[in-house]
């Protein structure tokens, strides 16, 4: 129990420092660290394929790719985004926390335990046969995102 | 053609030929305005062929059903035939009168079509039987009101009409909301099926907002002097002849031919319009603004036309039918008087006019004879109708309020021939003649319809006793 | 003849007033004959309806009770007799009167119109109809008065015209709760007893009633008039007209339509109204400096003796009245007459200007002699019947004190009709005033024709009180006591008749008196009662017009009016303008100040709102 | 067929950027519209006499095998799918010319298709996993188009929406996860039949309020509605149409009351919490309309209150209730994409958003100023336009209901916006011409149409109003007014 409370403090601990560290690079660095643990989580609650995913994509792609763009813009310099700190904010995220704490807990338990697992089979066919039209609906999000970096990094004819 | 398709003609005519006027004023601007002086007639002759069914007595129903218990249903009664009569044939004579008046000022397109729009919702509002329909004929009048009265689209008189439709609107919406409380005792918004229920006090304070604000009584009055910076075409139509007898017709048709009133509710109306009447008159003997103290005298007309209702007698409501005629007639010839007035000295303060009898004796004449048709005073048609009222008054048991009423009428007579003494009597400060000949020409037609509709009151009065009869179902 | 004969006298004249509005000026010759043609018409039906005696004539109208019903009886015939003799005398003057007035087309209209509206005054016999025509005359009377054209003539018009709306509306809220109590509109079906309700009706009527004949509280347009209106309209409305419909609605209420009992409130009330009218308007008149207001305010003296009659409800005493409100008619238009037949030579009425006219217009000063003295009750004349008659009925119902008022009366417009004769007529000749000639007949005519009726009425009085005043009580005698005046009219030889000859003495002296005192001038005959202490202070608020009810009354409303527009209007205004728009404003700018764009609140106010929602959902799932 | 929704915007959207090589401008219009066109057609003429008979449920099949693509179409969804035809419509026509002078027509008209696309997938899906994927797909395709003008504000703008939504659709996922732990099954049927035999109210108390969160922030309910007056006014005027029109509905308005609805049932606490979060966003967002300078911000909070309006609506739970939510949704969308429109015509001949600058307009821009006054009177609900008859019927069912509170709430709420509307017409067309604005011509023809097209449609429901609300509105609130049953009973695969 304690390894699993720790590796969540470790997840949230470098996602936070992902964003209040003022050097890019070290902000990348810590953002694949934070899905590092997120993978490790996952393996121990035996969703293997999700780990794999995790760890891949997230902390091995989109790191290498943050840290290209960085090196190549060289653009390491620190981001001048004012710290605006006001104390709103940090009040209701601990509030919400605390709640959480409490609630869930206790709710949680008294959901019945989940009948056997609901459909056996790979990932392949879970993902085939169960989800196709999640397909359908993730093909449309890449095609979105490529449209959109098109749409936003496009030059030449941009403003009149 | 029967009853059902004249009634339905009077109504499409004026509101599909209103969005017909700016094709028309494509052509020309004479094209135009002879379109929009062909449609306000065939609405003021529409009517009058309905008399004859009218002076039977009879009352034809056309229902249409529609979704969710709204179903389009008009009344052909007496009452209806003879409101549409009087509006429209007001509503034409104002529409003959600002072809004059406006010739000038630019988008006069959409005058015309907010002016035939105005008088259509109005047939539309008089006839319908369905409180829905009644109140979206309400609202079609608002907004062409809001649009009327920002005509001149300076920034001051936009606020204006900006607050005029507010008012307006506030009260007519919280008016909505007492007939979804009738709507969820009776669960019908069909007038002539819900004939004699008792209707809770709520319900009628919530329906006299919606009265007073479009009949503009005191306590929400205040849109209908501001609304003065109006063409004077337009507050003859709003303030004289046709807009605040919405509210007062309302209130007979709701509480006097539908719904019986909680006795609270009995005692206390009469007390409101009377505060009303009296504070328009006080108010009107000190305005300077020659078109606002006309409206605040209208506020105060409209108190007695909402005391003679309130009385629920014969001679009550007779009388206060017959005062929306003559009133309609002269106070529209005292706002078109001033127009003329207006259009040649233009000032609106009556201290800087004086002896324009000399150089505009017609004008004078028409401003004199409807002055005194507006006080009641004989041989006028304004006398019979308030004596028909104070009658009433006495005879239901309020001979205080008749008072009051009588002292109203001397306050009335005050501030209207102060009016008189400072623009006509008096030397001479600014020599002008009468402007163009069709605006005087209207004016000397109401004012002699006033003094015909005073010797020939029998006429009207018979059309007049036949709709109170058909209305009062309880004297029966 | 047909009851729709009875229309003619509404019609005929109504129609003709029409015509003589459009008649261009040029054509005046053939205007002033149309006039006096349609004039001698009336007076001949006056004639032939008089003979008649009963004709009705009723339609149905405006239905609830309210039909046009015509009824002619022996009093309307009297009064519309008297209403056409006059109506053709004051045509005639004003054919030459009027001739270079600026507006006289319309002074021949109005003039005729007035007459139709009398007439169908006199002959409705059903309220509505009654207050129709009654009102009509409110027009007429507006109309007649700006026609003096001079500056302050349109103010004394609506003076005039308030004045009498606020009387004509009294009595119609009067006539609506006789209708609740009798519950009929028809005049001659009402009959009820004046108590409770009934009593405010009555009180409300009589007020309609007095104000049209100019009694004490609204009489203040008539001196006013007397200055800013023609004397032909002072001759024609006020001093008969008016007098005849008033006190002929006085004596219909408080005979017809109420049973007033002699010596009940009401009966004293009037009385009291009646004597104050006298006493005060003939004071004021004793110091007045021009003939026409002099006349005016005596015009206003004299109805006190009739509601003083009437108010008696002794049926002596109320013949009394009703015979001076036909002798007063006659002696008044003739004194206004002549007082115009001197303006219209001299071109002016100031007492101090004229004098010593008798020899340039003989005829003049007798006809104005002759009507002084019938006016001041000097024996044989009609004036000293009718007083006599009111004195009998003063004393007869019991209150002394209002005889006394009467007598008061009587030495003062004896007094100040001393100090016009003799200042306009008998003093000696001033050089203000270049020669005149005599007036042309058309204007003394009419003078001495009412001079002779004065004379024929006052002599011969045998005829006016069987013919026209007699039957008129007849129905209302109740003590059986044989109603017969004429026995001792005119003789002198009773105590009564003493004590008005010995009044008349008394003025003779305080005449001379003051005469002599002021160094032989005439005019100012009435200084010596003029500057006693205490009344001269009155007399200057009374010509400062602060007793003037009316004055009064427009501040009043003036001051009603500002209080009712900024205590109720602007503050309802200010909420809708201000208050409403401010508050929105101040709402707003707070709600806008939360969204400063900065993320983190954002996120702030969704985890607060998803905290609340869960915590709501739990909670009320319970 | 209504896979077609979902597959025919999306491979329009594929081919686009190809086409937009080989020429920048025609064919990319022609083709977008022509889907579109497309779209609506077959959603109002083929698919009224599909539901005809009841919900129409579809089991893909790619070559010969069965393919868990199951989609349902009923009343409700087919309410929908029109309404993103028809403002899809009128915003891509009015894009032929206003996105001129952006350039990357092709893109842009790729992204727009593809939010269709996610937003159709979204109405059609039976599954609450699909809900949220789809939801997604126009989510990412709408920050990019809200960033599309790729100035200073529009990326702040952009970024702050994104980060929002991302929040959101984390609660989303978590409510998701609780469910699927409870029931073992994501299809709307099984669960919903699952939900009814276990009784864990506090577990569907938790999900809901999670769900509420995530579809408050997509609907932008009040406290949630933070990112709505920013990320709208910097998108180009037909994204924020739709966006206004569409996407806040049927991302925000449609999952809620699907889920809520059909597959956890009404119940009176949920009820009471919708209400009261309508009430709430009706009455503070009217107020901060009131406020605004900038016409576009306005209009944004105009959205928030009217959505608030929709949600009091469908909150109270009655048929009558829920017709007059559904019916004022539909009128909604027309409305403040017609409104969004004018805006955008302004701007482009005006060049600025501040209403103080601009002045009697109407002078010179008649059709806009018209209307642009047709959509303001009818979402303040004045008759006889569409609006009007929406907002009664919801206040009729307030008043049914028992609860005269909110009835009175609605109605000053309504005078408030009217309020604010006049106050956007003063200063923007009815009064006298600012004399900068003197050369300013009418908008090019396709804006104009596309306004007129959006007018003339809320008139003509204003007056046809019997025959819409019996066509169009009944069918959807009958299946919502079933609850869960509309949904255990047909939709079992």
């Amino acid at each position: 129990m304690i390894v699993q409370t720790a590796l969540l403090i470790g997840l949230v601990l470098f996602s936070v420092l992902a964003i209040l560290l003022r050097d890019l690079l070290k902000s990348a660095i810590s953002l694949a660290a934070a899905s590092l643990f997120l993978g490790i989580i996952f393996f121990r609650m035996n969703a293997p394929y999700a780990g794999v995913f995790e760890i891949s994509v997230v902390a091995g792609l989109i790191t290498v790719l943050f840290i290209l763009t960085i090196a190549l813009t060289k653009a390491g310099d620190e981001v001048r985004e004012s710290r605006v700190v006001n104390w709103v904010f940090p009040l209701f995220f601990i509030a919400f926390i605390i709640i959480d704490a409490l609630v869930m807990k206790g709710l949680l338990r008294k959901i019945p335990a989940l009948a056997s697992g609901a459909e056996t089979g790979t990932f392949g066919d879970v993902l085939w046969k169960g989800r196709t039209f999640d397909l359908v609906g993730q093909i449309a999000v890449i095609l979105a995102g490529v449209f959109a970096v098109l749409a936003l990094f496009r030059k030449g004819d941009k403003h009149d | 053609m029967n009853a059902e398709t004249i009634v339905l003609l009077t109504i499409l005519v004026p509101i599909v030929g209103s969005f017909a006027t700016p094709l028309a004023g494509l052509l020309s601007r004479r094209a135009r305005s002879v379109w929009a002086i062909l449609v306000s007639a065939v609405t003021a002759v529409l009517p009058l062929t309905l008399i004859p069914l009218a002076l039977q007595g009879g009352e034809v129903i056309v229902r249409k059903s529609l979704a969710l218990g709204f179903d389009f249903v008009l009344i052909i009664d007496p009452l209806s035939i003879f409101m549409a009569g009087v509006s429209s044939f007001v509503g034409c004579l104002i529409v003959v009168y600002s072809v004059g008046y406006i010739h000038k000022e630019e988008n006069q397109n959409e005058y015309y079509l907010m002016v035939l729009l105005f008088i259509g919702a109005m047939m539309g509002l008089v006839f319908s039987g369905n409180l829905i329909f009644l109140y979206l004929f309400w609202e079609i009048i608002a907004i062409s009101c809001w649009r009327l009265i920002g005509f001149y689209r300076e920034p001051a008189h936009v606020r204006k009409a900006d607050k005029a439709f507010l008012v307006t609107f506030f009260g007519a919406v919280v008016m909505l909301l007492g007939f979804i409380q009738i709507y969820g005792i009776t669960n019908t918004f069909d007038i002539t099926a819900m004939r004699g229920t008792l209707v809770p006090g709520t319900a009628v304070l919530l329906i006299l907002f919606g009265l007073f604000s479009k009949s503009a009584t005191v306590p929400l009055h205040t849109w209908l002097p501001d609304a003065g910076v109006a063409p004077t075409t337009v507050t003859a139509l709003l303030h004289a002849a046709v807009l605040v007898k919405i509210g007062v017709y309302a209130f007979a048709r709701l509480f006097l031919y539908t719904f019986r009133l909680p006795e609270g509710w009995q005692q206390a109306i009469p007390i409101i319009v009377m505060v009303s009447s009296l504070v328009a008159a006080g108010a009107a003997a000190v305005e300077n603004d020659i078109k606002r103290i006309l409206a605040y005298s209208t506020i105060s007309q409209i108190g007695y036309i909402f005391l003679g209702f309130s009385m629920a007698n014969a001679a009550g409501i007779s009388g206060s039918l017959l005062f929306i005629l003559m009133h309609g007639l002269a106070k529209a010839g005292l706002f078109l008087c001033a127009g003329i007035v207006i259009h040649a000295v233009h000032t609106k303060d009556i201290r800087e006019m004086g002896g324009l009898v000399k150089t505009m004796p017609v004008t004078a004449i028409a401003f004199l004879v409807c002055s005194f048709s507006v006080i009641g005073i004989p041989p006028f048609g304004g006398f019979f109708s308030k004596f028909l009222v104070i009658m009433g008054t006495v005879q239901a048991g309020r001979p205080w309020l008749a008072a009051a009423a009588l002292f109203t009428a001397v306050l009335t007579m005050y501030y209207l021939f102060r009016v008189f003494s400072l623009v006509f009597l008096g030397e001479l400060k600014r020599p002008a003649p009468e402007k163009t000949k069709s605006m005087v020409f209207v004016v000397a037609v109401l004012a002699v319809l006033s003094l015909a509709a005073g010797l020939f009151v029998a006429y009207p009065m018979k059309l007049v006793n036949i709709a109170t009869t058909e209305m009062s179902w309880w004297l029966r | 003849m047909t009851p729709k004969m009875l229309l003619l006298p509404i019609l005929l004249p109504a129609a003709l007033a029409v015509v003589l509005l459009v008649i261009p000026r040029t054509l005046r010759l053939v205007r002033n004959a149309l006039a006096l043609a349609g004039a001698a018409v009336l007076l001949y039906y006056g004639f032939v309806f008089f003979a008649l005696k009963d004709l009705r004539f009723n339609v149905p109208w405006l239905g609830m009770g309210i039909d046009f019903d015509l009824r002619l009886y022996h009093f309307s015939s009297f009064i519309l007799l008297a209403l056409a003799g006059f109506l053709i005398l004051i045509t005639l003057y004003s054919t030459v009167k009027m001739k270079d007035a600026p507006r006289a087309r319309e002074f021949f209209a109005y003039v005729f119109l007035t007459a139709a509206f009398a007439n169908g005054a006199v002959l409705a016999n059903n309220f509505v109809p009654l207050v129709f025509f009654w009102e009509g005359l409110l027009v007429t009377l507006y109309g007649l008065i700006t026609i003096g054209g001079r500056p302050t003539s349109g103010r004394t018009a609506v003076k005039a015209l308030l004045i009498s709306g606020f009387c004509d509306f009294s009595m119609i809220l009067g006539i609506g709760l006789l209708w609740t109590v009798s519950g009929t509109l028809t005049m001659s079906q009402v009959s009820v007893e004046p108590t409770g309700l009934a009593a405010v009706a009555f009180v409300l009527m009589m007020i309609g009633a007095a104000g049209k004949a100019g009694a004490m509280p609204f009489h203040t347009w008539i001196p006013d008039a007397a200055v800013d209106a023609p004397v032909t309209f002072m001759a024609f409305l006020p001093a008969a007209f008016e007098k005849l419909l008033g006190i002929y609605l006085l004596a219909r209420i408080s005979l017809d339509f109420f049973k007033l009992r002699p010596g009940s409130g009401l009966s004293v009330l009037l009385m009291v109204l009646g004597a104050v009218t006298i006493v005060l308007a003939v004071l004021m008149a004793l110091v007045q400096k021009d003939l026409k207001r002099l006349l005016s305010y005596h015009a206003v003296s004299q109805v006190g003796y009739m509601i003083l009659g009437i108010g008696t409800a002794v049926p002596f005493g109320i013949a009394g009245g009703l015979f001076h409100m036909i002798n007063h008619a006659m002696y008044k238009c003739g004194l206004f007459l002549s007082a115009g037949s001197v303006e219209h030579r001299t071109g002016t009425t100031e007492l101090k200007k004229l004098g010593g006219l008798r020899k340039e217009m003989p005829l003049t000063a007798f006809g104005f002699t002759v009507c002084a003295l019938a006016i001041s009750g000097v024996w044989p004349l009609n004036g000293f019947v009718s007083k006599e008659m009111v004195f009998h009925g003063a004393l007869e119902s019991g209150y002394t004190v209002f005889a006394i008022a009467a007598w008061v009366g009587a030495i003062f417009t004896f007094a100040s009709f001393l100090k016009a004769g003799h200042s306009v007529f008998f003093g000696e000749r001033t050089r203000e005033i270049p020669a005149v000639k005599e007036s042309q007949p058309a204007i003394v005519v009419p003078i001495l024709v009412l001079a002779a009726l004065c004379i024929l009425f006052g002599v011969y009085n045998k005829l006016p009180l069987t013919l026209f005043i007699q039957p008129i009580l007849a129905g209302h005698v109740e003590a059986g006591a044989h109603l017969d005046f004429t026995s001792h009219a005119l003789d002198i030889f009773n105590p009564v008749a003493l004590i008005s000859i010995g009044c008349l003495v008394l003025a003779f002296l305080l005449h001379r008196h003051g005469f002599l005192k002021s160094g032989r001038k005439p005019y100012l005959a009435s200084e010596p009662v003029h500057n006693l202490p205490v009344v001269h202070k009155l007399y200057d608020l009374a010509e400062a017009r602060v007793f003037d009810p009316y004055e009064q009354g427009v501040k009043v409303l003036h001051g009603l009016s500002l209080v009712l527009y900024k205590a109720v209007d602007r503050p309802i205004d200010f909420v809708f303008e201000k208050v409403v728009t401010v508050a929105g404003e101040k709402f707003t700018a707070i709600l806008r100040k939360a969204h400063n764009g900065h993320y983190a609140n954002y996120l702030a106010w969704c985890l607060a709102g998803l905290i609340i929602v869960a915590g709501a959902i739990s909670l009320l799932a319970k | 067929m209504i896979i077609l929704f979902v597959a025919l915007p999306l491979v329009v959207a594929g081919i686009l950027p190809l086409v937009g090589k080989v020429s920048r401008r025609v064919v990319p219009d022609l083709l977008a519209n022509a889907a579109l066109l497309f779209l609506l057609v077959y959603a109002a003429i083929t698919g009224r006499h599909l539901i005809a008979g009841g919900p129409v449920l579809q089991q893909l099949s790619w070559f010969g095998e069965p393919v868990a693509i199951r989609l349902a179409l009923d009343g409700f969804s087919l309410l929908m799918l029109l309404a993103i035809a028809l403002v899809g419509l009128a915003a891509c026509l009015f894009s032929i010319d206003y996105m001129e002078h952006y350039g990357a027509k092709a893109n842009y008209y790729a992204l727009f298709l593809v939010m269709i696309a996610g937003m159709n997938g979204l109405v059609l899906a039976t599954d609450l996993f699909n809900v949220y994927l789809f939801m997604e797909v126009a989510a990412v395709a709408s920050y990019a188009l809200v960033a599309f003008g790729l100035g200073r504000d529009e990326l702040e703008a952009a970024f702050k929406y994104l980060l929002l939504s991302v929040v959101a659709t984390a609660f989303i996922l978590i409510s998701v996860a609780v469910i699927f732990g409870m029931t073992g099954s994501l299809d709307f049927a099984a669960v919903a039949k699952a939900l009814q035999e276990l009784n864990a109210g506090a577990a569907v108390g938790v999900a809901s309020a999670f769900f509420l969160m995530g579809f408050g922030l997509k609907a932008a309910l009040i406290p949630f509605h933070a990112w709505l007056p920013d990320a709208h006014p910097s998108a180009p005027a037909p994204i924020s149409a739709v966006l206004s029109g569409l996407l806040i509905k049927v991302s925000g308005v449609y999952a809620m009351t699907r889920i809520f609805l059909n597959v956890f049932g009404l119940t009176p606490a949920l009820s009471t919490v919708l209400m009261s979060l309508g009430a709430l966003s009706m009455v503070v967002a009217a107020f901060l309309a009131l406020g605004q300078k900038d016409m576009k911000r306005m209009l944004a909070y105009s959205s928030i209150s009217q959505v608030g309006y929709v949600v009091l609506g469908i909150g109270i739970g009655t048929p009558l209730g829920i017709a007059g939510g559904l019916f004022h949704l539909f009128n909604h969308a027309l409305a403040k994409g017609l409104l969004f429109l004018t805006s955008g015509s302004v701007q482009q001949a005006t060049g600025t958003r501040d209403l103080d600058e601009m002045g009697g307009l109407a002078k010179r821009m008649p059709i806009t100023a018209a209307t642009n006054l047709v959509g303001a009177l009818s979402i303040a609900g004045v008759p006889p336009l569409n609006g009007f008859w929406s907002k009664l019927i919801i206040i009729i069912a307030l008043v049914q209901s028992g609860h005269p509170v909110f009835a009175v709430i609605a109605v000053l709420t309504s005078v408030l916006t009217l309020w604010y509307y006049l106050l956007m017409q003063r200063k923007a067309f009815f009064g006298k011409l600012n004399e900068k604005w003197a050369a300013v011509k009418e908008a090019p023809f396709w804006m104009t149409a596309a306004t007129v097209f959006l007018a003339l449609l809320c008139v003509g429901i204003g007056i046809l109003f019997s025959s819409t609300v019996t066509t169009w509105i009944q069918p959807a609130a009958d299946v919502l007014a079933d609850g869960v049953h509309a949904v255990i009973g047909s939709w079992g695969f």
